[in-house]
């Protein structure tokens, strides 16, 4: 009874983890015809792409599949990695989700949050998104811990790429939102600092001291997991994925990127048009705001030209859709970006490779090369075009949403 | 198809929540005789003709007799007899988690984290509603907690309307759906709740035994598994949350109210864990509906309980037994979802849910088979004592009594 | 400081302009689509003259004082029609639920920087209506999207009367007895009027009054006759905003009732009584809007299955004829991807104020380009009666087109110059914005609303 | 296609009434019949019933028709006649109108275009000796299963399917907001309702948070052609107080008002639109009267005063003068234009103040000048001039039309008796209370909703013959301290005491329930029969429906919970609801 329920079990996992077509996603998977766009530069003609376990067992002109092999002829089709979207809301009831019992909670971690049924992955992957970095709210001033996933995989466990990828502060009036000053005694915890834009400043410069002092401390046992999370800024094991919309804001966070010699990444960045050559001297990667949006204080600007400036002028940047920005789909983004004076090449990197380095997991996804995790989406056209779709979308090697066979 | 056989290895390492036996010692003296058309000594095994001798609490034997005509054994033993012909006597119903009661008493609303506080101190044996609940066919509950806290405390062992008070310490309770987050104190949201959860079980893990504050205390009971836990979980990510608390720090957990746990029943099954699903009522959604199918086909435990303070107390988990048969449930599996599995679950097992010699004397005695909605409630037995008797010349459930 | 920019592009737009009235403009174009569903012509030249298309053709040669615009290897293509909106007003609705009688004219802010994200767009036509929020809003306006007064921008002053099912306060049933009771009224006003001047006609003959005539046009109430000309004379069409699927019933009994013309408005929901609609225009060749909101996610209650659905493309499955429209939905932070979506949700971006992007959406669902473009350009100028005067490029035609860096579909097709009735009425290269974004102009501008 | 419907005893087509129509003899039910196919019964033709137990406590009555070869073959030539395999069968009107329960054993169960012609013993060997003049369809579930409970279709007399929620909770909602007017057929999900609870028909109200609303919609669930909205309109509701005040008291007085109050006002309406029709004849007379004299001696043109007017003061006098219409002078475009200007700028929430404002003031300045002017006309006062003594008569007043109300409107059609009216009601006092307005107003179709405390006002109610519709989802609700438990007992009570109940189910899903409801109802002592009764003829009474729609078949006694629905039988289509 219980090896057949076992038994039973097993089929389970089967049908319900590999999808349909289960039995075929073992077999190596060759991919012919295509244009391929590899992470940089052109559509490229006549490569060939062996999928093996799971991984790219071989890219290039000359290809020998195993006999095994089922081939996808993809005439005039288009080929692209899987796309990384370096900031969403995926899997999460709302769009910003918070700790709010305090405005310092650099320990949370946002993977616990995390519904990996929910369906806002499932439209995330049948728009191409095979990588996505989740993040926690901007209601607090030290957010805590965002995860990078894959949008599809056996269990959450198998699909997280990285756990702890970088940690959240947020600048701007955003985590002075909900706060109100301690005047009288406090009736609710959200009696407190901080209520304005020096406020939030204090609040990171006062965290940041704390760690500080606590590193140099001897007894290592007192160290809360909150505070070592921030020691572990300042020795620059982790990124500080720094979120700063105006262009006072951006300011500040250079300037507290050099007091702390903190790794910053600057989130959002709706107006860095104005803070150009700052960001450009710094050299200070940006993820910017998708640009089909126009932010309620930004006026009806169209600043779909934002990113273009950014990457003419070298500065690594990425699309992020974003947290309840009302973005469209990644890929929509990188369209207007070109709208906005972008090139092809440099957009369609803005979703690919350029975000893997920004994360920090370019040796696993965002390019298409030999032993590179086997995500990439096949489109019905040039992805830019904004009539394209997405016909089949691979992560790790199995085939996930679409159908080649039609 | 059956769940229960698969349930019952996994059960009894469940929880061995620490009952003390000898609860029947005001039992009362007289020895009842109760003879019918057929027993249910379990969901499996089922007598017909049966006379069924009530001693101590207990009972005493159980017989069956060749045909209804033939004279009944131990006819002479009983100071009592009571005649069903045509009636079918099951085991009293057993709801494994019962929040009722005035809420305010069930979670304490300033900490969130308040494992050793214990539901038997806000036990009232004399409410109105533990008495109907008796009436209806529930004879042992585990009363518990709410969900309106992180750890909320332990639950305790009762059988409604006895007017004793807790009959001993069942499992820890613990709470992950979003009836836990407020927003006025720690937590305010899953991922913060998780944290903290972590962050007490790691400290448990450091500090010396000596060193260990109350609530630590109370918390390391679950550690081993000396007792259960019983974690509140709605939505998938909670389940999932809770799925990896279980996994990291290896506790014994039943789920409860995971609705949602059909997308997780592999990851449900290799973390083996049990399931408490709320009652199913006329309105419920295909989903819930669907659920108890599902578990039962990958052999996951699971039970209704939860005969909440509401307009239907008492009679939840007879609903939630016909609603599961008419969407495809097997009867006796829908019968060993509110007797023996709660049991089971609940580590009463050799005691109530079932009626065999020895358990204790909880019975129920039907019109007709009990996941009918159509058979009447003819007589329930508690501890050897009749605690309802339908009146036999009009036959209405008279209403305005069991109120 | 928008508004400064604006007024600033506006004036050196109309020093343009004014000299284009009486010059020959001629357009040395790589490609042209006429929008009339031919090939595109290659090299072809279009000649306008006082506002209009003298000739468009391959082999015509451009007189000698022509003003020349090149735009070969650039695309040009009638300029996009919107035959439904609500942008450029500073609120779109009175408080009243019932008021014939306003006029989007008086409302109506030429600087208002709608107008100019049009330009931007490409939009070269503009129905400017009364919002969804009154069940009777007042009477629109056809305008082009320039000029320093409403009278410069309009081109028909009295367009179609704006009436909506979506309840603003109360209930529904009220909000469609409301609606119901005045076009009554109106009725049962004419109608005794009409009685009056029957019993004037007896009273001459039999000498009982001393008026020498009884004229029923200057008797009728001008609160009511907006209303008159909609449900009684039948020389207004209405255009009814219908929110939800249920309310689709509802709209075609009112038509089955009062039987004036009507254009039916959808909101993102009514894809579902698509069958219903289609029935409606086979019977009556009703003409209908979609709003902007092209994709819908819908939730299935019972599985909680989330899918994807394009309401254009279920109106052309059913063999609907619709027009496209684009409006700027309010910015609001709400998630593109919602986890537990009502019933059905629709998204609201930005993008869906851009023409080219609507069509896209359309393209991408799989509704044939050509389809998706007249949505946008002739559909929507029948609608509006002009299809004589707009929506395709020919001989005679106003001269509305606009000139694309690219194939019109292409993400780099950005708009860059906007002709509307022989008039370049935007000019990227001179468009003060993009100049400061991209960094022509060096010192960075304030910032307005700080 | 629309559904043959099992008629409702005491509808237009009542199920009652046909058995003595003609068809008489071959009822099992009537005693004449028996007696009058006597001598003819070929031996062994005939089976006794036998009683199955547990529950449904068969009638006396014979379960099986005696009825002669020549009779069953009759019916068997006939194409509309369906015969059923069926172990036991539920027949709302047996003997003398009282629903039974016939338990064959075997046997088939014969209907004709949804009037049930009563059980036969197997007709098959009759059919095969027939050949083909045998017309008559012949289901039998040999294969399927081993028993069939044969019933008419299910109603939900109280379903929420195809109306979206925003409308159900349209508090706006009045009797003239009909339920039909916006259905949502394309909703999915409703087949749950016929292949799991037997539910054949629904009725959905138009709006359940209004103190009235108008005809609810009678939606057929026909599984090839979806749900089909039925031509006749469902009854109607209103609601004597606002569900808020449940809990708390709520007078006598209160009650009795507010129907007196709508049903007086419907009256009065009623009067006022006759009185109109009068008036207008009488205005016709007056005019006439008043042309002749004219005729005779002409209304002179007087010279015209200094100060005339203009053109349009001129009009609005006239106007002023005749009295019809709105008594607003014209108020010039251009003015308004100015006026429109001038509020422009302002916020939006003084616009509307201010625009009133001004054309007010516009009026004043006006408004009295053009009434002066009038004043000063000369054909005001009637010429006398030329002398044959008689007096010049008035210019008669147009009669003012009653101002139409959709509630009074609707009410008109209750107090006629073409409608029926749902009232909501639930203390026992109010019940009362309506049930005297009730026969005070001679109303023949009410039906009792909420009905809480119904069970004590049961006496009352039986002699009233107001059928009571309990909806089992709240069973038990609290917050009266003299309550029933359940529901389901006080539907007990009810029909013991002879009251006809129905049930609704009041939600989506729970539709699929319902059998299950009635169970619960069965044991607490309600008689099966008339817990079927409850959810077939009755429900579809409860919601103005002439019937049920259709046939549904059971495997077992729908009492059961693992009864299965084996197959709907509609008119003569045969849809079988496949057991996994």
């Amino acid at each position: 009874m219980r090896a057949a329920s076992l038994a039973v079990v097993g089929t389970l996992l089967g049908t319900t983890l590999l999808g349909p077509n289960a039995r075929a996603q073992d077999r190596p998977i060759l991919l012919t015809g295509a244009k391929v766009f590899t992470g940089q530069g052109q559509f490229k003609t006549g490569l060939s792409i062996l999928i093996q376990n799971g991984k790219i067992a071989k890219i290039g002109a000359k290809v020998d599949a195993p006999v095994n092999a089922i081939k996808h002829e993809l005439k005039d089709q288009f080929v692209t990695p899987g796309l990384i979207d370096a900031n969403t809301a995926l899997g999460l009831d709302s769009p910003t989700v918070n700790e709010e019992s305090s405005e310092v909670t650099p320990q949370i971690r946002i993977v616990d949050a995390i519904d990996p049924d929910a369906w806002s992955f499932k439209h995330a992957l049948s728009d191409g998104v095979t990588t996505a970095y989740v993040s926690p709210g901007e209601r607090n001033v030290f957010g805590g811990l965002g995860v990078i996933v894959k949008t599809a995989g056996a269990s959450l466990k198998d699909r997280v790429v990285r756990e702890d990828a970088m940690l959240r502060m947020t600048l701007g009036s955003m985590p002075s939102a909900g706060n109100s000053p301690m005047r009288v005694a406090a009736p609710n915890m959200y009696y407190r600092r901080p209520t304005n834009r020096m406020g939030t400043i204090w609040e990171i410069r006062k965290a940041f001291y704390d760690a500080d002092k606590a590193r140099g401390s001897r007894q290592k046992k007192e160290i809360s997991a909150a505070t070592q999370v921030l020691i572990n800024a300042l020795d620059r094991k982790i990124k500080v994925r720094t979120t700063a919309r105006q262009d006072q804001d951006i300011r500040t966070a250079l300037r507290l990127a050099n007091e702390f010699g903190i790794d910053i990444i600057l989130d959002e960045a709706t107006e860095a048009y104005y803070a150009m050559d700052y960001i450009v001297a710094a050299k200070i990667p940006v993820i910017a705001a998708p640009p089909s949006v126009m932010t309620g204080h930004e006026g009806e600007r169209p600043q779909t030209d934002t990113i273009a400036l950014l990457a003419n002028a070298g500065v690594p940047v990425c699309i992020q859709t974003g947290l309840g920005l009302g973005a469209l789909p990644l890929v929509r983004e990188a369209a207007f970006a070109v709208r906005g004076g972008m090139n092809r090449q440099a957009a369609l990197a803005s979703i690919t490779s350029v975000p893997a380095k920004i994360l920090g997991i370019d040796d696993r996804v965002g390019t298409l090369a030999d032993g590179k995790d086997a995500d990439l989406v096949v489109w019905t056209r040039n992805p830019l075009s904004p009539s394209s779709r997405a016909v089949a979308v691979f992560v790790d090697g199995k085939l996930r949403s679409g159908n080649l066979d039609e | 198809m059956n769940s229960t056989t698969s349930v019952l290895p996994l059960a009894v390492l469940a929880c061995l929540t620490t009952i003390p036996a000898a609860s029947a010692q005001s039992a009362p003296s007289t020895k009842l005789l109760i003879r019918a058309a057929k027993v249910h000594l379990d969901p499996q095994q089922s007598l017909d003709h049966p006379s069924l001798l009530l001693s101590g609490g207990k009972v005493a034997e159980v017989a069956s007799r060749p045909d209804a005509k033939a004279k009944a054994p131990f006819a002479g033993q009983a100071d009592k007899v009571l005649d069903f012909p045509d009636a079918v006597v099951t085991a009293g119903f057993v709801d494994a988690h019962m929040t009722l009661g005035d809420q305010s008493e069930l979670s304490e609303p300033v900490e969130s984290f308040t494992p050793e506080l214990r539901a038997s101190e806000a036990y009232d044996p004399f409410r109105k509603a533990w008495k109907q609940v008796a009436r209806k066919g529930v004879t042992s509950a585990i009363y518990s907690p709410d969900d309106r806290n992180l750890a909320g405390g332990f639950a305790c062992f009762v059988k409604p309307g006895n007017r004793k008070g807790s009959l001993g310490e069942a499992y820890l309770k613990l709470s992950l759906s979003h009836e836990m987050l407020n927003r006025q104190r720690r937590p305010t949201s899953l991922m913060g709740g998780v944290e903290y959860l972590r962050d007490r079980f790691d400290a448990l893990q450091k500090t010396e035994v000596r060193a260990r504050g109350r609530s630590l205390r109370a918390l390391s009971k679950t550690i081993g598994g000396s007792h259960a836990v019983v974690i509140s979980c709605r939505e998938p990510n909670e389940i999932i949350a809770a799925l990896d608390l279980v996994d990291s720090y290896g506790i014994t957990a039943i789920l409860v109210h995971a609705d949602e746990a059909a997308e997780l029943l592999p990851r449900i099954r290799r973390t083996g864990v049990s399931i408490l699903l709320d009652p199913l009522s006329f309105s419920s959604s295909k989903k819930a509906l669907d659920l108890p199918g599902k578990l039962a086909k990958a052999g996951v435990p699971f039970a209704f309980a939860g005969e909440s303070d509401n307009k239907l107390t008492g009679s939840r988990l007879r609903h939630s037994m016909a609603i599961a048969v008419r969407h495809g449930i097997e009867a006796s599996s829908a019968l060993a979802c509110v007797t023996t599995v709660p049991a089971a679950l609940a580590g009463l097992g050799d005691r109530v849910g079932s009626l065999f010699k020895g358990r204790d004397a909880d019975l129920c005695v039907w019109s007709g088979e009990p996941w009918n909605l159509s058979s009447r409630l003819l007589l329930v037995v508690r501890d050897g004592e009749v605690v309802y008797h339908a009146p036999s010349n009009d036959n209405t459930q008279d209403g305005d009594k069991t109120r | 400081m928008i508004q400064k920019l604006t007024t600033l592009a506006a004036s050196a737009v109309f020093l343009a302009s004014t000299v284009a009235a009486q010059e020959v403009l001629a357009i040395k174009a790589g490609t042209v689509n006429l929008g009339t569903g031919q090939t595109p012509m290659e090299n072809a030249v279009i000649l306008i003259k006082d506002g209009r298309i003298e000739q468009i053709g391959t082999k015509i040669e451009v007189p000698w004082n022509a003003r020349v615009i090149d735009a070969s290897g650039k695309y040009v293509m009638p300029a996009w029609v919107q035959a439904h909106s609500f942008g450029g007003l500073d609120i779109s609705n009175e408080a009243i639920q019932v008021t014939p009688f306003l006029s989007v004219m008086d409302s109506i802010d030429p600087v208002n920087s709608y107008f100019e994200g049009c330009r931007r767009a490409g939009i070269g036509i503009i129905h400017v209506m009364p919002g969804n929020a009154c069940a009777i809003g007042g009477r629109g306006v056809v305008v082009r999207p320039f000029g320093k007064t409403p009278e410069q921008m309009a081109i028909i002053q009295e367009a179609g009367m704006k009436m909506s099912l979506e309840p603003s306060s109360g209930g529904r049933s009220k909000h469609v007895a409301d609606l119901r009771r005045a076009l009554d009224d109106a009725k049962a006003h004419m109608e005794d009027l009409a009685r009056q001047k029957k019993e004037f006609e007896q009273d001459k003959a039999n000498s009982a009054t001393t008026e020498a005539n009884f004229v029923i046009e200057d008797k009728i109430d001008p609160l009511k006759a907006p209303l008159v000309d909609v449900v009684v004379n039948k020389k207004t069409t209405a255009y009814l905003y219908i929110p939800r699927a249920s309310d689709v019933p509802v709209a075609i009994d009112l038509y089955r009732d009062y039987q004036f013309k009507t254009v039916f408005v959808l909101g993102p929901e009514c894809y579902k009584a698509a069958k219903l609609l289609k029935s409606a225009q086979d019977k009556w060749q009703i003409p209908m809007i979609i709003d902007s909101r092209l994709e819908v996610t819908e939730r299935d209650p019972i599985t909680g299955k989330e899918t994807e659905v394009c309401t254009a493309k279920a109106y052309y499955d059913a063999g609907l004829i619709f027009a496209l429209s684009a409006t700027g939905e309010s910015y609001s932070r709400r998630m593109h991807y919602v986890r537990n979506p009502s019933a059905s949700s629709a998204r609201s971006t930005r993008a869906q104020a851009l023409p080219w992007w609507q069509v896209a959406t359309c393209v991408r669902w799989g509704i044939p380009e050509e389809v998706a473009i007249a949505a946008f350009t002739t559909i929507p100028a029948s609608i509006l009666g002009m299809s004589d005067r707009i929506g395709t490029l020919e001989k005679g035609m106003d001269a509305d087109l606009q000139i694309l860096a690219a194939e019109p579909l292409e993400p780099e097709s950005q708009v860059e110059k906007l002709i509307v009735q022989g008039e370049v009425i935007y000019d990227r290269s001179t468009d003060p914005r993009v100049k400061e974004l991209s960094g022509i102009k060096t010192s960075a501008p304030e910032k307005n609303g700080k | 296609m629309i559904m043959s419907r099992f008629p409702a005893p005491g509808a237009a087509v009542g199920f009652s009434r046909n058995l003595t129509a003609g068809l008489s003899l071959l009822f099992a039910v009537s005693s004449v019949s028996a007696q009058h196919s006597q001598g003819s019964i070929p031996k062994g033709w005939l089976k006794v019933p036998k009683k199955s137990s547990p529950a449904p406590k068969a009638t006396k009555a014979p379960a099986k028709a005696k009825a002669t070869r020549a009779e069953v073959e009759k019916l068997l030539t006939d194409a509309n006649v369906v015969f059923v395999q069926a172990s036991a069968v539920f027949n709302p009107g047996g003997a003398n109108g009282r629903p039974e329960i016939l338990e064959p054993g075997t046997g088939y169960a014969a209907f004709k275009s949804g009037k049930f012609l009563g059980v036969f013993d197997d007709p098959v060997a009759i059919q095969t000796a027939l050949g083909d003049k045998a017309k008559a369809k012949l289901i039998n579930f040999n294969k399927r299963a081993s028993s069939s409970f044969v019933m008419p279709g299910i109603v939900d007399a109280d379903s929420r399917w195809f109306k979206s929620s925003t409308e159900l909770s349209d508090s706006s909602a009045n009797m003239g907001t009909k339920a039909g007017e916006s259905l949502e057929t394309w909703q999915r999900g409703w087949r749950a309702l016929v292949e799991q609870g037997g539910v054949t028909s629904v009725y959905v109200p138009a709006s359940v948070s209004a103190q009235s609303a108008g005809p609810g919609a009678i939606v057929d669930l026909d599984l090839a052609a979806g749900p089909t909205p039925s031509k006749q309109s469902g009854a109607m509701r209103f609601q004597v107080a606002s569900t808020k005040t449940r809990g708390t008291t709520l007078s006598r007085e209160a009650v009795v008002r507010s129907l007196r109050g709508a049903l007086d006002a419907a009256k009065k309406y009623g009067e006022a639109k006759d009185k109109w029709k009068k008036d207008l004849a009488e205005y016709k007379k007056k005019r006439k009267e008043f042309l002749a004299y004219y005729k005779k001696n002409p209304m002179k043109a007087a010279p015209k005063p200094k100060d005339a007017g203009t053109e349009a003061s001129d009009a609005s006098g006239r106007r002023g003068r005749r009295g019809f219409g709105r008594r607003r002078p014209r108020i010039p475009p251009e003015v308004l234009r100015e006026i429109q200007e001038k509020i422009k700028n302002l916020p939006r929430e003084q616009r509307q103040a201010e625009y009133m404002r001004l054309i007010r003031e516009w009026l004043q300045k006006n408004g009295r000048r053009q009434n002066q002017t009038q004043e000063k006309k000369p054909e005001t006062k009637p010429a006398t001039a030329k002398g044959d003594g008689k007096k010049a008569p008035p210019r008669p007043k147009y009669p003012s039309k009653p101002k139409p109300n959709p509630t009074s409107e609707a009410l008109l059609d209750v107090l006629a008796n073409k409608a029926t009216l749902r009232i909501e009601a639930h203390r026992a006092a109010e019940i009362e209370a309506l049930l005297e307005l009730v026969d005070e107003y001679g109303l023949k179709h009410v039906v009792l909703t909420g009905a809480t405390e119904a069970w004590k006002a049961a006496k009352a109610l039986r002699s009233s013959g107001v059928t009571v519709l309990l909806d089992p989802q709240r069973i038990g609700t609290t917050g009266f301290d003299t309550l029933p438990a359940h529901v389901a007992s006080s539907a007990a009570k009810l029909s013991k005491a002879g009251v006809p109940v129905a049930f609704g189910s009041g939600g989506r899903e729970a539709g699929s329930y319902l059998t299950l409801m009635a169970a619960e109802a069965v044991s607490a002592g309600m008689a099966p029969e008339q817990a079927l009764k409850a959810l077939t003829t009755n429900a579809a009474i409860a919601s103005g429906a002439d019937g049920c729609a259709g046939f549904v078949v059971f495997t077992k006694s729908p009492f059961e919970s693992d009864a299965r629905v084996l197959c709907i039988i509609d008119g003569s289509q045969v849809r079988y609801i496949d057991q996994q």
